[in-house]
This record gives structure tokens, C-alpha cells and sequence, in this order.
């Protein structure tokens, strides 16, 4: 049995379970203390709670200095002050200190109103400056994804978490020490030239300004607004299970009609949807699949499994900085976000009879990686992106709300065809364990000959980190593992190198949660309450089509009659599979 | 070097090297010891000071005498080489000329042990070569 | 082991190192073979004496002279005269300064008599790589007697009744700590001995290492045994690499005689030490930043709770202590609990270990009992100040100390006295300032020390201890206010309040206690834009006075910058423009002429 | 990708001082003193192939080699001249001494000279306080140095 510990708090008796923080434990009296480096994304299992920042400080009584309230545990009998004088002037003097080092750009600033400093700053009520001196100063990284602009840094180190712990990617570090000491790559490199994956989660958790994501929404009004482009957009599923939150919707609500209408009020000229690719891609790697699948049971030695799904960018730069050796090891097929753009600019400009130079193809993504995606040279014609660029789900909703649109009043909209039809299967690719379970879908009906009676496959959802199920093939057992985070990816392929796995095929989606919880979606501060809505959000439409199965899609079928041929053609493997390279550090030994 | 397998292993490593590192014990401590100067300078070498001395501390280890036996110069009795002057704790120091090994065991025997009295003393009007 | 008449000691601390201690050790055996007396004199070098102000120092056996500043060229002599005839070397001996008198004796030199030495027992007294010398001395007996006679609960028992607290500055009770660690149960523990020492002006535990490492290996088997342990890691400063070869050599002659290793003495237990090189970061004298540098990590300290006493080194139940903490513990257990308890004062038992240094004429390493007051350490052991000048303050404890006055000499030393009148014991550096020190630039040398040295993980002592240096910075130049004493103040509190370690919750203490101290020398920097001890240089101005310049063009030659003006016969003039305020022509002149205004 | 170009000889040698402490992640300090040994500073170079052979990430290496003021990623001249800055060379005019040096040699604390003679750099209390100002060059230790001794001792290594 738990022992429960009584203590004062603000001057209220209190009881918790040992082991309760102060911060905790205040909040369960409707105490908040403010907090700012302190991060706890919930049953993810991350705490990360340095310390550092001094802002939670509490005067426990008896004790000679002020105790960090979100890493300092209750103990029987303690008297807690949270919020009297000592504490304010304490609490007042250290935002003082981190503001004065920090610039004063608050009103072109990306993170101005959603800023953890400047909330806090304000509600503390600071309005001078007492302590000036030198201020850190460093050249703003411009990377194609994130910019890091590290005047605005804070030292709270959540990125340097994220980025190791979590995702064991190992791009960023604290480097230096003192008033000098700061987060960076090696050798305070740019981004670009480190492991980083784009995955995002370092922004998604900064409070301050220092990490945001390259914004392309300047670019997309522009273009918008150039009556000579054709400006096609396409919607990855993970958006509409989380956009509506950007408007105090609940998490969880599917805003899938809401969106395609304010898309269209933005101008776009096509409103299309990334779930249609997604269809696309299960062709194409379930085809993959099937051939590894059966030159191996063949006994062909050449053939590797596990086959690795390639959907997810981060997850691609990871393998490419951290695994090169395996390379061949994931499908070739293309992301769904690069299965819609060569296909819009080869067979839709075609049908809308215009020249692929005028056609912009934009994608709304949940994610900060396939803003690099776009500008990988193998996905360019003579230069021209097949995606012209990505913007998020934080940036699309910037847009609608700097677009004075009632998003809640707008009318239920439908999306546009031919690249607007998908079935439940292309829409699940937005949650850990989607991609799998519409390939699964597919590769069973495709190999046994034989239909589904029941197209969920509820062994392979869930939350936790790296899952596994076998699924019957009819007689044939598949094992199928599931990783979401990179940090489990590395746990699934430092396995597979060592000859321990037992897996056929793995889903590798680098955020924690898959897409719903990428790095460019509406903030969810860890709560992984949140990730589920949204999952559930997304099987909720998946179980609303009338069609779950990719190779049912009417549009994938005509597509493939009309132009590719079949999966893995001749076509297909020229628009929808890629190949990947070694992007290990090249040691060149002279 | 074998190692050391007890505590009384290690007890007896140590009595056995204290005799070497007595000298520096001692010195660390002079007042409550017997203390035995040697005049050694070129007189005193000359007429056996150094076997005396060589005696002097071999006899006080060998009989359990706490006592420093050093060397110092001239003390100005050329006449009676070797001299030695021994002081015994909280005594006035007393120096004994024309002193070979056998009168050195004697000084020994009688006055250090038993604070007797022996023949060689030399009358003293002198200064410790320190001061 | 021969069997020696006469042994020489000659101190092979770094401070005599570096005056060439090991070439009057060559220098004093070939002496000796010239004279074919090699096998009756022994020649041994052992670590450090502690008068470091007067070293080299050579000190002769049995009659315990003791030669100070003692150059290579000399050895011929002492061997000649000491030696050979018994005269000694009158012109090498040490002069009273005060009673202009030669003592010949360190036992009666005023620099020795008022210590007592626990920890620095066997420095300057045994060859700190001859682990039988040692052996001699008790070595070894007080861990055969834990291991054979005592349970693990009765040695923890004795240091807890010694009453022995850390002696790296927290003064935290050892025996407790050792308890606390011996109760977390757990498949692996560790000691650790935090020999770090980063407090710029302290050198007492490289000394014990460097003259004493076999006592320190003892201690932590000691606690290793008291707290189930079987792996000790000694951190030491990369910057000591006397010390380092020192400890080598130690351990490795504790193996050879099965002093560490397995079944240690017979007694079924096991323990053995390996050494962590610190890198540099004072931060790591903190235990949480000290681990994790040990694991290869930044040195950054972490929130305690956890102490690493549950959660330490590899995340299992570990122990620091620093050196001269386990240097004290052998003695507790060989002389017991009570003796020392009588040594110091009731709330502070022992001895503790300071470096002298300064303004003041005895530099050097200095044990004493606690209790004994500042002014005793100052003007009887240290010899008063230096070149006559006037007292002004001491300093204790480090950059985490604070500065003490007239008014605090005759504080008898102890953990909670220092705290009480503002300042602390530290790791026991002890720095002496006069007249001429001004007291502003003291706290902003300490404030760069701890801006340089901060880790950065905490705002306060990240972003606080920068804008204090500023504060202090804008003062010196002459360019502060009254306001900023207000600012200094409340920005002081606050670092200490909210700091995350050590580290910052003690680096305002220089600047509290000054401002406490020396209030007026503030206010004469922000009011009347003067620097009372003529030592900020924006604030002062050389001057040559026309009356008492004879022309001599001795200052204008030596001046670096060329900014000394006049003829030959006729009074110079500086110009202040051009001046960078180096005080060379004020040293040079030897008319008075030139002053600070 | 980043490219970096490495003697043979020299990965040879990492490669080995990382094998001596069985590759592990933990001993990074240990590695890295190693390797400063060997090769007198620690560049870019170096921590790629020792981030490599331990298996951490190279921000990692570059995060600790920035944290202790021991590592250097630059090279010493080949008479580095330490000044000591710990309080009793202080007090006692340490810091007029560093000033010399710096004028007399042109260059700031942590760099060397144009033809890589001579470096400067402060260091924390040697432990020889008695000899305050405490200058070292190499091993060499100058106690009780002066300004006016600066161009003495600088003049003793221009040969």
C-alpha cells in the first residue's frame, strides 16, 4: 500500500503519496507554481526535471535555501510557503536574470504569444530590467526544417532531452560552461552538417523562441496570391485529428471538413489528401513486402528481413546518419508526401492540362522533417521540388487565424479528385501502428487470396514504445514490430544488426506517438492523453469509410490502369521509390 | 615483497622496521631521550670518535636505551678525544673525555642506566656547540 | 632497509620541486659518496614540510636541523660541515624575523609551535613512496584493527564519536555520512575520494597525497569496509601530477603487500582503488558533479535529494570525502574517538589544515588544532604581515568565503564560527590582504574565479554571478552608484537562495562580506570615485611631483609605453592618456617623486 | 555529411587508446586525457573518431571537451607560459604579470603567438603559493616573478 504523507502548503494541510514533488503535490490544492524547464510528457515515461531554471522555487521551512519545487519531494510534516515575499522577490529576480539575457524581439518573435518566458514573465509581472550586462550572442542557424536562433536559449535543456534521451539522435548537446554555456551540435556546427533528423521534438518542447520551425507560410500566401500558379495542397491524416485544438477544440476532434473549407477559402486551387498516397504507398510497399517476403521463404539469402517502412523522413535521415550499414534493409518506396507529388505534377498536370512549372504542390504536415523531405535533391526534376514545400499543422492554423476565418463556423467541406478519395487504411498512417495494420490489410488479401473478416488489427495499436504481434497469414505467421521514437528504433535495429530479430516487417515512425504527436503539431506538452484523442480520432474516421482497404481505392486502381501499370512497375519505381544514402561522417584517412 | 596475511603479520612487519625508522621517531621527540653527542671533527675521527660512536648507538638499540646519539664538532677538549656529552632527560648535560668503547660502556652501564657517577668527566665551563 | 646514523629530509613538495629540491637530493648523495658515506647517512625524500615560504628546506636527523632556502650549490657544504665535521651551516638556518634570532630547531620556530599534525602527520617526515615507512609508523594498524577487531557498525560508531566532520568545506559529520551509506543496500557500492581540489590558493590535500597517499588509501578502505564497498576511485586534479605518480606508486605497493586487493589481511574482504583524472572544473569538488564527471559526463551537479549516498556513482550508493577528511580517519581509529575528540573545540573536534598565503611572512601549510583564533594563525604562525605593512583582511574559505577583519581576530576557527561572522572554512585556504588590497577587486577576482567556474545549468549562478561581476566591474571603473550596492545586495541573496549547488549558494559571499566589511571602501568607489588602496586602476592616476623629480630619466626610460615626458635635469610629466597605470616608474623612482593620486 | 580527413597513423592511435579503456562510453575523460597526450589538443578531428569508437555522439564529446578548461582544441605553443591566477599569486601581483605577458607577446589568454612559440594561459593555484607569482613555462616553474622579469623570461626561450 502507498504511504501517504500529510504536509502544509500555503498554509493548507495536505496529503500524497511518498514520493510526491512539491509541485505535485501544491496542484492537487489548486496551487500553481510556475514552472519552466520542468517537463513531464506523462506516460511516455520522460521527466525531465533538471532544476536549472530556479523559477519553481519554494521556501520550505527550515530549510536554509529555496528548494526547486518540481524535483524536491514532500516529506512528512513540511511546511511550504510557495508564493510568499522571499519567494517572489527570489522567483521576480531569476526571470530578471534570464531576461536580461535574452533580446527584446518579442513582437516579430515566432513563439510571441505562445511563449513559455514571456507568459511567465508577464504573470510575475516583471517591468524592468534591474540587472543589465552582456548578452549572449550567436549566429541564427538556418537549417531547411528548424532554425535555431539561440540568443532566445534559456538553458532549459528539453531539446538536449528529447534529442538524446528520447530519440537518441545525439545531434545537440550543452556545450561550454557558464554564461557561456549553450545547446548546440558539434563543434557548434550548423544543424544541416550534424545527425539531426528534423524531427521536430526539440521544437515541440522548447518554451522560448530559441527552436522553431522553418515557416513557409510567407512563401505559400505569395504564392497564393500569384494568379498565374496552380496551387495544389495536400493534407496529411495526423492534421485533421489535431488542427481543431489550435481553435480551443477539444483534442480529439476530427476536423477533416472544417479544414478542406478554410483550405479552400485560403485560395488553394485543388484541395487534396496525402491518405490518397498513403493508399498508394501500401500498394507499392506492400508489394515490396510481399516479393522480400516470398523470395525469402524461397530461401533466397539475398533478400533481407525485416522489411523497415520508409513513410516517416526523420526516420530515414536517422537511419542514414546512424545505420548506414543497413540501408538496404527499408523499402524503397517513397513517403506518401513524395507519392503525391510526382503524381500531381505528372499525371494531374497533365488531366488539368497545365505545365508542372506552373503547378505548386504544397503538402500541411504534421511534421518539421518533411520540410527537408521536399528539398531532398532525388525528389527534384531539373530542380523543381516534386513538393514544393511543407508547412505544419501550427503553421497552417497561424495562417487561418491571420486569415480572420471563423474556423469553428466554417462548413463541412469534401476533399477534391481524384487525389481526394482514400480509404481507412491511408488514414490510420497517421498513428504508431497505422502503416502497419493498412499494410497488413492489404499484403493478407494480396497474398492468401482470401478477404478480411475483420480489418482491425487491434494487436498492433497501442501507445506503448516498441510493440510486436504476429498476424496470421493464413497458416503463415508474420511477426510484425512496431517502434515509435527513435530512441526504440535504435533499441529494434541495434537487434536487427546483431542478428537477434525475429521480425518480417517493422513500422519505424520517429515521434513518439507516430505523426499525431509530430514536431509540427499543436503542442501537447507531453500529455499523452492527448496522443490517444488523437488516435482514436483517426480509427474513428478509418472505421467511418465505407472502403479500409488501399487496393480497393477506386482512384488507386484507375491510377494504376491509366498510368503506372501495376505496383512496382517500371513507372512506379522511377516516381515512388527512392534509394538512401551513407550520411555517417566520412572519415577520410590520408 | 610477500604479501601481508594478518594483523599480527602486519605487527610484526612493523616492529621489525621501527628500528629503522627510530632515528627519525626519536628526533621527532628528543626531550623526554637520552641524548648522546660525539664530537667528530678531525681530532675527534682521529682518536676513534667514530667507533665510538658506532658502539654508542649499537649498545643503546641492543639494551632498549631510548637515546639519539648524533654527531657535533670541536667541542674544544682536543686534549681528551674522544669526548661525547650525554644528557639525561631533565638533566644538565655532562660530557666524559677520553672515551674508547670500553669507558663508553661503562658511561653506559653506570651513569645512563643508573645515573652513577664515572671517572672522565670533564670539569664544565663549557657551551653546547649549538649555542 | 640499512640501518642509517643520520637521515636528511629534503622536501618534495611541489612548492620545493620547483625550487630544485630534487637537485639538492642528487646534489647531497653525491656529496656523500664523495665522502664514502653513503651507507651511513640516508638521503629520503618526503613530501611537504609546510614552510613553503622558506623552501627548500632540508632537515637533518637525528639532531632535527632544519635548513632553509636551500640552493642546489649548498649541498657540498652541508655534507662538509654538518655532516662530516658537525657544524652546522650557520647561514642556512632560519632567523626569527621577529627576535632577529637563528633557530636551528623547527620545534622552536613560531611557525611550528602552535600545530599539531594529524592529517599532515607523516609529511615531511616519511618517503612517501616507501610504503614500509609507512608501515613503520602505525601505518595500516588502524585498518588490521577494523577489519579483525571492529564491526562495521562500531568503526562508523568511533568516527561518529570522533566527531570528525568533511573537511572539504561542507563540514558535513563523516561518521554519519558513512552510515548513511552503509544502510542503502545494494550489489555494488563505492568510495570515492574527491581529490579535486579546485579552491585557488589551497594545496592541502595535494600535499597529503604528494607526502602522505598510503594514509588516504587506508581511509577508504576503512569506509569501504564499514559501508560493504569493494571499489574505491580516487578524483584527482590532472593538474597534480606529483601527486597522481605519488598515488600510483602507493597503490601499487598496497597490492604488492596485499593491502588492497582480495581477502585484505586475511579478513575475507576485498577493496581495491583506481584513479579519475579531473579535467579542470571546479564545479566538480560538488559530489553530484564530481560523479558525474567520474562517468564521463559534464560536471554538472544535479538536485539532491537524491544524495549519492542512495544514488551515486553508476547510480549506486556511493561515499565521498575528501582528502584530508580520510587522512584524519587512521589516527581516530589507532588513537580512538576520545583523543581526538579533545582535540578542538566541542562542535568542531580536530585539527584542520590551512594554506597561508598573502601578504603575510610565513606562507606555507599549516595544521592546527580548531579553536585556535585568526590572529594567532596570522601573527604568531604566519609571522605577521609582510614588508611591515598593515592588516587588513583575511580570507577563508575560497571564492566561497568571505573577507574578515580586524574586528573577527581573535574568532577562535571553527565550522559554525566562520559561518557565523559571514564567511566559512571552505577546503582551509586562508589569504591575507593589506593595505593595499583593495577590497572591491578582491570580491570581483573571487566573482571572474566563479563566473569562469560556473557550470551553467542554473539561471542564478549562470546569468547572477555574471551580472554581479558586471555590477562590481562598472565599480571599479568608477561608474557605479549607490544604487548598485542596493542591487549587489538583493542579487547576492537571491544566487544564495535559489542557486542549485554549492557552488552558487555560497559565491556571493565575497561581495556580502565586503559590502558588510568594508562598507566605506564602497561607498568611496560610488560616491567619491576613489579607490581608498590605489589599486583600481581607473580610479587613480600616477603623478610626478615637479618638486622632488630630479630628472634623472630613470622612470621615463623603463616606462613600457613611452608616456613619461621631460628633459634630462628637468621634472617629468606622465601623460595620463597614454598611461596604462603599470607602477613601473613608481617602482623604478628612487626619489619618491612619483605617487598614486 | 561531415567529412573529416585523419592520418592513418593517428586513427591508429585513437583507435587503440579507446580500445585500452574497453571502449566505453564512461571512460570518455580518460580517453580524452589520452589523446591530449598524444597529440597535444583535441580537434575536430580526433573527437569524431574517438565519438565513433566509444559509440556516443559527437555532441556529446565536443560537450564535454568544452566543459573542463584542461581540454584544448587548439594547439599550445611550443613554450606554453602558464600565469597563476589562483589568490595567492594574486594578491600578490599575479595579475600585473599576466598583463606583461599578454602586452609583451601581443596575444590574448588561450592563444599562441603568430610563429607558435609561446601560448598563454592562466591557471588555478599550482600549490607553490609560497613562491607567489607563480609563472610556469612547460614544466619549468618561475617563482616570485615580477613585471619587470617578463621580458627576461621570454627572452630565455626567443633562442
Amino acid at each position: 500500500m502507498e504511504k501517504m504523507i500529510k504536509l502544509t502548503i500555503d498554509n493548507k494541510l495536505v496529503e500524497v503519496p511518498e514520493g510526491t514533488t512539491i509541485l505535485d503535490a501544491a496542484k492537487q490544492i489548486g496551487v500553481e507554481i510556475p514552472t519552466l524547464c520542468y517537463m513531464h510528457l506523462g506516460d511516455m515515461g520522460i521527466e525531465h526535471k533538471p532544476g536549472g531554471c530556479r523559477i519553481c522555487v519554494v521556501e520550505v521551512e527550515g530549510r536554509r535555501n529555496l528548494a526547486p519545487s518540481c524535483n524536491s519531494k514532500c516529506a512528512e510534516g513540511m511546511v511550504v510557503n510557495t508564493h510568499n515575499m522571499r519567494v517572489l522577490n527570489a522567483r521576480k529576480t531569476v526571470m530578471e536574470l534570464m531576461l536580461s539575457d535574452h533580446p527584446f524581439d518579442c513582437l516579430v518573435c515566432a513563439k510571441s504569444g505562445n511563449c513559455d518566458l514571456q507568459s511567465i514573465a508577464i504573470k510575475l509581472g516583471v517591468r524592468e530590467l534591474h540587472y543589465k550586462g552582456e548578452q549572449s550572442t550567436y549566429k541564427v542557424d538556418y537549417s531547411p526544417s528548424i532554425i535555431r536562433d539561440m540568443d532566445k536559449c534559456i538553458m532549459c535543456r528539453r531539446c538536449e532531452t528529447m534529442c538524446n534521451d528520447i530519440q537518441t539522435v545525439g545531434a545537440l548537446s550543452a556545450v561550454n560552461r557558464g554564461f557561456e554555456s549553450v545547446v548546440a551540435p558539434a563543434f557548434e556546427m550548423d544543424l544541416e552538417k550534424s545527425t539531426c533528423t528534423y524531427c521536430g521534438q526539440c521544437v515541440a518542447v522548447c518554451p522560448t523562441g530559441a527552436l522553431t520551425e522553418k515557416d513557409h507560410t510567407n512563401q505559400l500566401i505569395r504564392d497564393l496570391a500569384d494568379p498565374k500558379k496552380t496551387v495544389v495542397v495536400q493534407t496529411a491524416p495526423a492534421v485533421r485529428a489535431a488542427l481543431g485544438e489550435e481553435f480551443g477544440m477539444e483534442p480529439g476532434t476530427l476536423v477533416t471538413g472544417k479544414m478542406v473549407s478554410a483550405l479552400r477559402q485560403l485560395g488553394f486551387n485543388s484541395v487534396f489528401d496525402t491518405d490518397f498516397a498513403a493508399d498508394l504507398t501500401i500498394m507499392e510497399e506492400g508489394t515490396e513486402l510481399l516479393d522480400r517476403l516470398k523470395k525469402h521463404l524461397e530461401g533466397d539469402k539475398d533478400v533481407k528481413l525485416p522489411i523497415l517502412t520508409s513513410c516517416c523522413p526523420a526516420w530515414v535521415n536517422f537511419f542514414e546518419h546512424h545505420f548506414p550499414d543497413m540501408k538496404d534493409i527499408p523499402s524503397t518506396a517513397r513517403s506518401p508526401q513524395q507519392m503525391f507529388g510526382p503524381i500531381a505534377k505528372n499525371y494531374l498536370a497533365k488531366q488539368m492540362g497545365i505545365n508542372r512549372e506552373d503547378m505548386i504542390v504544397v503538402s500541411i504536415m504534421p511534421c518539421l522533417a518533411k520540410k527537408y523531405e521536399c528539398q531532398r535533391d532525388e525528389f527534384k526534376v531539373d530542380g523543381d521540388p516534386d513538393v514544393n514545400y511543407s508547412i505544419s499543422t501550427r503553421e497552417l492554423a497561424n495562417l487561418i487565424k491571420q486569415a480572420n476565418m471563423d474556423f469553428l463556423g466554417l462548413p463541412e467541406d469534401e476533399f477534391d479528385n481524384p487525389m481526394g478519395e482514400s480509404t481507412g487504411a491511408g488514414v490510420i498512417f497517421g498513428t504508431t501502428g497505422g502503416v502497419i495494420e493498412a499494410a497488413a490489410r492489404t499484403a493478407y488479401e494480396v497474398y492468401t487470396g482470401k478477404t478480411l473478416k475483420t480489418v482491425d488489427f487491434k494487436a498492433l495499436r497501442g501507445m506503448e514504445g516498441i510493440r510486436s504481434a504476429t498476424v496470421d497469414f493464413d497458416g503463415l505467421p508474420i511477426n510484425i514490430g512496431i517502434a515509435h521514437g527513435l530512441g526504440n528504433a535504435r533499441k529494434l535495429l541495434e537487434d536487427i544488426r546483431d542478428g537477434k530479430s525475429q521480425y518480417h516487417a517493422i513500422e519505424i515512425m520517429a515521434c513518439p506517438g507516430g505523426c499525431i504527436g509530430g514536431g509540427g503539431q499543436p503542442l501537447h506538452h507531453g500529455d499523452s492523453s492527448i496522443l490517444k484523442k488523437r488516435a482514436a480520432a483517426l480509427y474513428r474516421e478509418d472505421e467511418g469509410k465505407a472502403i479500409r482497404k488501399s487496393h480497393e481505392n477506386p482512384y488507386i486502381i484507375k491510377l494504376y490502369e491509366e498510368f503506372l501499370g501495376k505496383p512496382c512497375s517500371e513507372l512506379s519505381h522511377k516516381l515512388l521509390h527512392t534509394h538512401y544514402f551513407d550520411k555517417s561522417t566520412d572519415i577520410e584517412i590520408e | 615483497m610477500a604479501k601481508v596475511k594478518s594483523l599480527a603479520d602486519l605487527k610484526r612487519i612493523k616492529e621489525e622496521l621501527q628500528s629503522k625508522m627510530d632515528l627519525r621517531e626519536k628526533s621527532n621527540n628528543p626531550e623526554g631521550l637520552v641524548q648522546i653527542k660525539v664530537a667528530m671533527a678531525t681530532c675527534g675521527i682521529a682518536s676513534g670518535a667514530k667507533e665510538v660512536m658506532d658502539f654508542l648507538i649499537d649498545v643503546t638499540a641492543k639494551r632498549g636505551i631510548q637515546a639519539v646519539v648524533t654527531q657535533t664538532g670541536c667541542m674544544g677538549y682536543c686534549y681528551a678525544e674522544p669526548t661525547i656529552e650525554v644528557k639525561l632527560p631533565g638533566k644538565e648535560p655532562i660530557v666524559f673525555g677520553d672515551v674508547d668503547t670500553k669507558k663508553a660502556d661503562e658511561i653506559v652501564e653506570k651513569y645512563i642506566k643508573n645515573g652513577e657517577l664515572v671517572d672522565g668527566i670533564i670539569p664544565v665551563n663549557y657551551k653546547t656547540i649549538d649555542n | 632497509m640499512e640501518k642509517y646514523k643520520m637521515h636528511i629530509l629534503i622536501c618534495g613538495g611541489t612548492g620545493c620541486r620547483a625550487s630544485a629540491s630534487e637537485t639538492i637530493q642528487n646534489n647531497l648523495q653525491e656529496a656523500l659518496k664523495a665522502k664514502g658515506l653513503e651507507d651511513e647517512v640516508q638521503v629520503v625524500m618526503t613530501g611537504c614540510f609546510g614552510f613553503c615560504e622558506k623552501g627548500p628546506i632540508v632537515k637533518i636527523l637525528p639532531d632535527n636541523t632544519f635548513y632553509v632556502e636551500v640552493k642546489p650549490e649548498d649541498a657540498e657544504e652541508i655534507i662538509d660541515e654538518h655532516i662530516v665535521k658537525g657544524r652546522k651551516v650557520m647561514r642556512l638556518l632560519y632567523v626569527d624575523p621577529e627576535k632577529k634570532e637563528v633557530v636551528s630547531d623547527s620545534k622552536h620556530m613560531e611557525f611550528y609551535k602552535k600545530q599539531i599534525r594529524i592529517a599532515l602527520r607523516n609529511c615531511g617526515f616519511i618517503n612517501p613512496e616507501n610504503i614500509d615507512e609507512y608501515i613503520s609508523r602505525d601505518g595500516y594498524a588502524a585498518l588490521g584493527k577494523c577489519l579483525t577487531d571492529m564491526t562495521p557498525q562500531l568503526v562508523i560508531d568511533e568516527i561518529k564519536a570522533s566527531g570528525l566532520r568533511g573537511r572539504g568545506g561542507g563540514g558535513f559529520p563523516t561518521g554519519l555520512k558513512w552510515e548513511f551509506a552503509s544502510k542503502n543496500k545494494a550489489d555494488q557500492k563505492y568510495v570515492v575520494c574527491n581529490a579535486d581540489e579546485g579552491d585557488p590558493g589551497a594545496f592541502m590535500d595535494r600535499s597529503i597525497l604528494e607526502g602522505d597517499p598510503h594514509s588516504v588509501l587506508e581511509a577508504m578502505a576503512i569506509c569501504a569496509y564499514t559501508m560493504g564497498a569493494t571499489k574505491g576511485v580516487i578524483y584527482i586534479r590532472a593538474e597534480y601530477p606529483l601527486a597522481i605518480q605519488r598515488l600510483k606508486v602507493a597503490i601499487k605497493q598496497a597490492r604488492e603487500y596485499g593491502l588492497l586487493g582480495n581477502d585484505i589481511l586475511g579478513a575475507g574482504f576485498s577493496f581495491d582503488v583506481e584513479m579519475r583524472y579531473g579535467a579542470g572544473a571546479f564545479v566538480c569538488g560538488e559530489e553530484t558533479a564530481l560523479i558525474h564527471s567520474m562517468e564521463g559526463l559534464r560536471g554538472e551537479p544535479t538536485v539532491k535529494p537524491p544524495f549519492p549516498a542512495e544514488s551515486g556513482y553508476n547510480g549506486k550508493p556511493t561515499n565521498v570525502n575528501n582528502v584530508e577528511t580520510f587522512a584524519n580517519v587512521p589516527v581516530i581509529i589507532n588513537k580512538g574517538a576520545a583523543w581526538f575528540k579533545k582535540i578542538g573545540t566541542e562542535k568542531s573536534a580536530g585539527t584542520k589544515v590551512f594554506a597561508l598565503a598573502g601578504k603575510i611572512n610565513n606562507v606555507g601549510l599549516i595544521e592546527v588544532p580548531m579553536g585556535t583564533t585568526l590572529r594567532e594563525v596570522i601573527y604568531e604562525i604566519g609571522g605577521g604581515i609582510k614588508d611591515g605593512k598593515k592588516f587588513k583582511a583575511v580570507q577563508t574559505g575560497g571564492p566561497s568565503g568571505g573577507c574578515l577583519t580586524e574586528k573577527h581576530l581573535d574568532t577562535p576557527i571553527d565550522f559554525d564560527n566562520l559561518i557565523a561572522v559571514g564567511s566559512m572554512m571552505g577546503s582551509g585556504g586562508m589569504i591575507v590582504m593589506d593595505e593595499d588590497d583593495c577590497m572591491v577587486s578582491m570580491a570581483k577576482f573571487y566573482l571572474d574565479f566563479t563566473v569562469e567556474e560556473s557550470c551553467g545549468k542554473c539561471t542564478p549562478c549562470r546569468v547572477g554571478n555574471k551580472r554581479l561581476y558586471e555590477l562590481l566591474n562598472k565599480i571599479t571603473e568608477g561608474k557605479g552608484t549607490k544604487e548598485d550596492l542596493d542591487l549587489l545586495r538583493n542579487l547576492s541573496t537571491v544566487i544564495k537562495d535559489t542557486s542549485l549547488c554549492g557552488l552558487g549558494q555560497t559565491s556571493p559571499n565575497p561581495v556580502l562580506s565586503t559590502i558588510e566589511n568594508f562598507y566605506d571602501e564602497y561607498i568611496a568607489h560610488v560616491e567619491d570615485h576613489k579607490c581608498p588602496a590605489g589599486q583600481c586602476k581607473a580610479l587613480m592616476q600616477y603623478v610626478i611631483d615637479p618638486e622632488l623629480c630630479v630628472g634623472c630619466t630613470l622612470c621615463a626610460r623603463n616606462c613600457p609605453v613611452d608616456c613619461i615626458i621631460g628633459e634630462r635635469k628637468e621634472a617629468h610629466v606622465i601623460d595620463a592618456a597614454k598611461c596604462i597605470k603599470c607602477g613601473t616608474c613608481m617602482d623604478k623612482c628612487k626619489f619618491n617623486a612619483i605617487s598614486i593620486k | 555529411m561531415a567529412k573529416i580527413k585523419l592520418a592513418k597513423s593517428k586513427v591508429d592511435k585513437l583507435v587503440e587508446i579507446c580500445k585500452s579503456f574497453d571502449n566505453e562510453g564512461s571512460e570518455l575523460i580518460n580517453v580524452l586525457h589520452k589523446a591530449q597526450q598524444t597529440f597535444g589538443y583535441l580537434p575536430a578531428e580526433v573527437q569524431e573518431i574517438i565519438a565513433r569508437e566509444l559509440n556516443v555522439s559527437v555532441a556529446h564529446v565536443y560537450g564535454v571537451v568544452t566543459f573542463y578548461s584542461f581540454f584544448s582544441m587548439v594547439p599550445k605553443g611550443e613554450f606554453p607560459i602558464s600565469i597563476c591566477m589562483g589568490t595567492a599569486c594574486y594578491v600578490r601581483g599575479g595579475e600585473k604579470v599576466l598583463e606583461e605577458f599578454k602586452r609583451q607577446l601581443n596575444v590574448p589568454v588561450g592563444e599562441t603567438t603568430d610563429d607558435g612559440k609561446f601560448s598563454i594561459s592562466c591557471l588555478r593555484c599550482v600549490g607553490a603559493c609560497g613562491l607567489a607569482p607563480v609563472v610556469t613555462v612547460g614544466e619549468r616553474v618561475y617563482g616570485r616573478v615580477s613585471v619587470g622579469d617578463v621580458a627576461d623570461i621570454i627572452k630565455e626561450y626567443q633562442q
